[in-house]
């Protein structure tokens, strides 16, 4: 099967939307002359014209401009260069874009995407590495895609573009430079997680670099006679929890991995959701995530900061009794 | 909508509704709160009476006027304020987040500034689509010094996008008086963009709505925004529970003096040559009108609560 | 004991901080001259001078004052008229007032409160209703304070304002007109939870508004032989979780009821914390919240939204088999 | 610090600074990405030499002259930049996020508009307090386009707060020319709230120093905001990555002409009477400096990992 590195596949999702719907437009700071800041979308404009644009600093208004363009018939994908400044957005996406099909029942739809890197493990400090996903997840309306392997991330941002919702498409920084098997290159269905390893004894469900963490977690477990399952969630709103409560009745141990600071974060509502659900068949169940603090600039700092395979390999033992 | 008498007629729709709402309100029949448009009237009918088909108007949560002039249903709106199921947005809106695309009204924002996002995404979506539509934002003077006002001019200026920035000027945010937390005149700043500016008194039914005309002209043949800035005055409480002490002593018996619904009833009698008859007979229709939304609005039934409700656009996932 | 309406509490809080400490500040859309929509800060610039002052329509220099106040010696209390407009101060929240201690190493302290008008079921409809604690309960750094009881709310202020901490204060307003023992008048200290019924058979962990549902919904169930203990959690960031897995090992059943959507509340976060702990104490767990859309305005809609006494005691005997 | 030669060497030891942050950057030895200040030395020292014990300074993610013409520790600032435990902030912070209360540095503000939010905050402090401070933001001619930007101007005007904000106008926002996508000319928006306004040739230090005195002495005096636009270049790219593909032909050389260490030096020459030899000894002196501070952050210990981190300033709750 042919590899396609991860920032490619995003390219060819946009360029393939742009080229089959008029309808698509694409814009942010730096991303049409440019390219991107992390060069996702060198060549989009030349490509496609005046629907691929160059915007100022203004984050307001981008949301305002994809909002009030995708209630009146555009299908506006939206780049907001780094996650730490979808704060900035925030508004527009809770009162206004994730509301509007409800609020106006169900006379039109706002179906725009909203592109954003995020994680640490960059050396990018406090403010260039968060993880924006916890801070949306308790909005109806909005989805949030995440996707951790190269052919996921064009299929899956293919349907977001093709979604009739808000959908938060988040980009790892860290899988950039990605490559991978590139699948069908057809559109993935949101909401469906994948079982990117089968196992037996311990379920462990993530997304994005964690996914890639945890199969190395698996792997290396493997030699201690550990046989894990790992879910790559894919979308974090809504999960996949018939996913995840199947394959935890088979292994009855969940572990989820977040990268985010621990206290609040998705994983947490994943635990819920299985906890209520399946505690009959649980033996056990916990997380894994971050500290509960600002993300540290030294690489010695950081290192530790984040939950990497060795983590969840020593966490998996020690919880195991192993 | 063309001559005077109909501007009149819009005008005093709105009134009239306004006060059939205050007057649900105190019988406990509306509920939460509602921000009454009243004495703003001429600035909604003298810029909505010059849309064309197909433009899109963002209003705000003091939006009844809006809404009516652009020939909203009264009826399905006052339903909706009742949180009846035939309310134009089912009852799930209410008074602050009323929807009605069939009439162009993209939304009533309940946020301080989200009319002037909505409006400029809607003009984006216009200009990219070379559709020759305009998009209108109405929004008050206290906005002025919200970050989506300075972001959203400067987008819609680089752009040129087709959109029309009605600022309401009625003195007031709330409860404070706007000079006092606002540097400059607000004119000056979309004029410092380089945005063609435009004041007008907002009391004239006539006078706004030509400037509305000339502002929709500019804006639709793709020379970029306009700003228009609407000087009027709010003979009401901000909402339910205004304490009202803010006003200037005299002041709002000034401005009643220019109500702008006196002021279009002098203009059609002293100028347009119509009889105050023809006036009062409006009047009277309006009332009529007024009963009977009033009355189907209280039969009106109440949504079903039990109905399920998906989670997203297009299905459950 | 004496009685104290909710309102006057918060009041309270704010006029004795003010002429305790010089260093107090108060400052928000419509506060001073007019005392605030709510009611709640009238008579306080007239006690306190140029100290407590109306802003322009500002919040995101609204933040950026508190902030960039509170790290050059004040204690800045900035009130945002309704939750619902906290997304605009969440870039202030986030990457500067949050970060400040940690990433200056310690050098200074970030002193300031939020305060915040929230909740539903008041018919202010989908973009006045809101329960904003979700999108900040991902933040470290950020303290959430969530009053359930008048006594508590003065002596919960009193504390945020002294705290070194950025806090988040939320107050419902369906409880400003409540009245209730004012008790010691003194500083209650965050992060520690309230058992206000204790009981045996289920532990209800909840706050605010929903403290009050709890309790009549235990009264009803007593009167079925269900004993709920109820807990007002009190402080939302950080969760007293020891008080509650304390509570479960004895009752060993705990419900969770929030007052925001279902997916991604801070419920999923207790009942994470409370599953991964107590796992082997826990004969059910499980959380009651309001459906994933936005807040209806028609009564009978929005009645039905919010979970109340009656659907606290339904499910509780659902969920016991009763 | 006040007399030229001082400015130079000030100007020197930055343009120095990145030069070794850029070669360290080469090597692997600074990680992440950095924003350099070369091109703009003129600006920040300017500024801050003209400042007075207790003011207080935002600056941006491109901050590393900002903050070493504050007076903190290039040596502290390197080890920070390079991680280490003995950086300003101890490793916590890096090139992006400095902190150094000691020396009037309020942070460096990651988010474009921040500094104005943060500086805004801090002369609200001062003059509620009545301490004779200024705060200072800097910020780009891109940040002239975001929300913080007319917020804090407005806020600050309203309330005469002593704060002077810097805008260095550099032309670019990362890659994109600000000219295209900002409406009228930035000065005129600061002017349309009727805040004093100033532009000053950004690579004349003396020119910069003066502009700056002047607008330290109003913001003082309590007559308000003061802004002040800044006309200089950056001679490297925006950051680590940039393309630069964007620079107009022969920009870069043109600006290379105009070098603010070029200027000074011929200014100190020509004008204020130095031999060229003292110039040269203080290259010469910043270049052992700095040769000293290389080596000795390469020479720092990391922080360690393993030390518990409370949650909270004052303890665990
Ligand atoms: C972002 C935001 N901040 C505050 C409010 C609360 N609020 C509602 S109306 C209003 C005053 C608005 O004043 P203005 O723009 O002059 O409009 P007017 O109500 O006078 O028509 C305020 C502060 C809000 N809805 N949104
Ligand atoms: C709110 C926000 N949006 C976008 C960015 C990404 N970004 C970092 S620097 C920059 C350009 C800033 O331009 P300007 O204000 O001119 O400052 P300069 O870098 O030229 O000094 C951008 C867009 C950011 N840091 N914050
Ligand atoms: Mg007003
Ligand atoms: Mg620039």
């Amino acid at each position: 099967m042919s590899e396609i590195e991860f920032r490619r596949a995003i390219f060819e999702a946009l360029d393939e939307e742009l080229a089959r719907d008029p309808a698509v437009v694409h814009f942010g700071e730096d991303i049409a002359a440019a390219g991107g800041v992390f060069a996702v979308t060198k060549g989009l404009a030349e490509r496609h014209g005046e629907r691929v644009f160059d915007t100022p600093i203004s984050e307001l208004a981008l949301i305002g401009a994809a909002y009030g363009s995708a209630i009146n018939g555009l299908r506006p994908v939206l780049e907001i260069m780094f996650g730490d400044f979808l704060p900035l957005v925030m508004d527009g996406v809770i009162n206004q874009a994730a509301k509007f099909w409800y609020v106006s029942n169900g006379q039109g739809t706002c179906p725009l995407v909203i592109r954003s890197a995020v994680g640490g493990g960059v050396r990018f400090g406090a403010i260039h590495s968060q993880m924006p996903a916890p801070w949306f997840q308790n909005v109806p309306g909005l989805k949030i895609v995440a996707p951790a392997l190269p052919g996921d991330a064009k299929g899956l941002l293919l349907s977001a573009i093709r979604d009739d919702n808000p959908v938060l498409f988040l980009e790892h920084k860290h899988l950039y430079g990605v490559k991978g098997p590139a699948g069908t290159g057809e559109a993935i269905p949101l909401g469906v997680a994948a079982v990117v390893r089968a196992g037996s004894d311990l379920t462990i469900a993530t997304a994005m670099k964690s996914v890639h963490e945890a199969l190395a977690a698996a792997d290396e477990l493997a030699g201690d006679g550990i046989d894990c399952e790992v879910i790559d969630l894919r979308t974090l709103r809504p999960f996949d929890v018939p996913a995840v409560v199947q394959s935890v009745e088979r292994t009855g141990r969940l572990l989820v991995v977040e990268e985010a600071p621990r206290t609040g974060g998705w994983a947490g509502e994943l635990v819920a959701e299985v906890a209520e659900r399946a505690i009959g068949s649980l033996d056990d169940i916990w997380r894994l995530a971050t500290p509960d603090h600002p993300i540290p600039f030294s690489p010695p700092l950081e290192d530790a900061f984040f939950v990497n395979a060795q983590a969840i390999a020593a966490s998996v033992r020690s919880r195991l009794g192993r | 909508m063309t001559d005077g008498l109909d501007l009149y007629r819009g005008m005093r729709l709105i009134r009239r509704f306004e006060d059939a709402v205050q007057a649900l309100f105190q019988k406990g029949e509306v509920h939460g709160t509602t921000h009454l448009y009243s004495g703003q009237e001429a600035s909604a009918v003298g810029v909505c009476s010059s849309l064309a088909a197909g433009d899109r108007v963002a209003a705000t949560y003091r939006g009844h006027g809006h809404a009516l002039a652009l020939g909203v249903s009264p009826q399905g709106f006052m339903d909706e304020l009742l949180g009846r199921a035939t309310g134009v947005c089912g009852g799930r809106a209410g008074s602050m987040n009323v929807i009605d695309l069939e009439h162009g009204l993209m939304g009533c924002y309940g946020i301080v500034g989200g009319t002037m996002a909505a409006a400029t995404g809607a003009a984006l979506a216009f200009s990219l689509r070379r559709q020759p539509n305009v998009a209108v934002a109405f929004f008050g003077d206290g906005t002025s010094n919200q970050a989506y006002f300075a972001e959203c001019l400067n987008f819609a200026a680089i752009r040129s996008l087709p959109v029309v920035f009605c600022c309401e000027n009625n003195l007031y945010m709330e409860y404070t008086p706007t000079e006092t937390v606002t540097a400059g005149a607000i004119a000056d700043r979309p004029r410092a963009l380089g945005i063609a500016t435009e004041i007008v008194d907002g009391n004239d039914v006539f006078a706004v709505r030509q400037a509305a005309a000339s502002a929709l002209e500019l804006a639709r043949s793709g020379s970029g925004p306009v700003f228009l800035e609407i000087l009027t005055y709010r003979i009401v409480g901000h909402s339910r529970s205004d304490p009202g002490a803010y006003r200037k002593p005299g002041e709002l018996d000034e401005w009643k003096k220019r109500d702008p619904l006196l002021l279009a009833r002098r203009a059609l009698v002293d100028e347009h040559g119509f009889d105050e008859a023809e006036v009062d007979r409006i009047d009277a229709e309006v009332e009529r009108q007024m009963e009977t939304i009033v009355e189907n609005a209280l039969a009106a039934p109440w949504p079903d609560p039990s109905l399920p409700v998906e989670q997203f656009a297009g299905g459950a996932r």
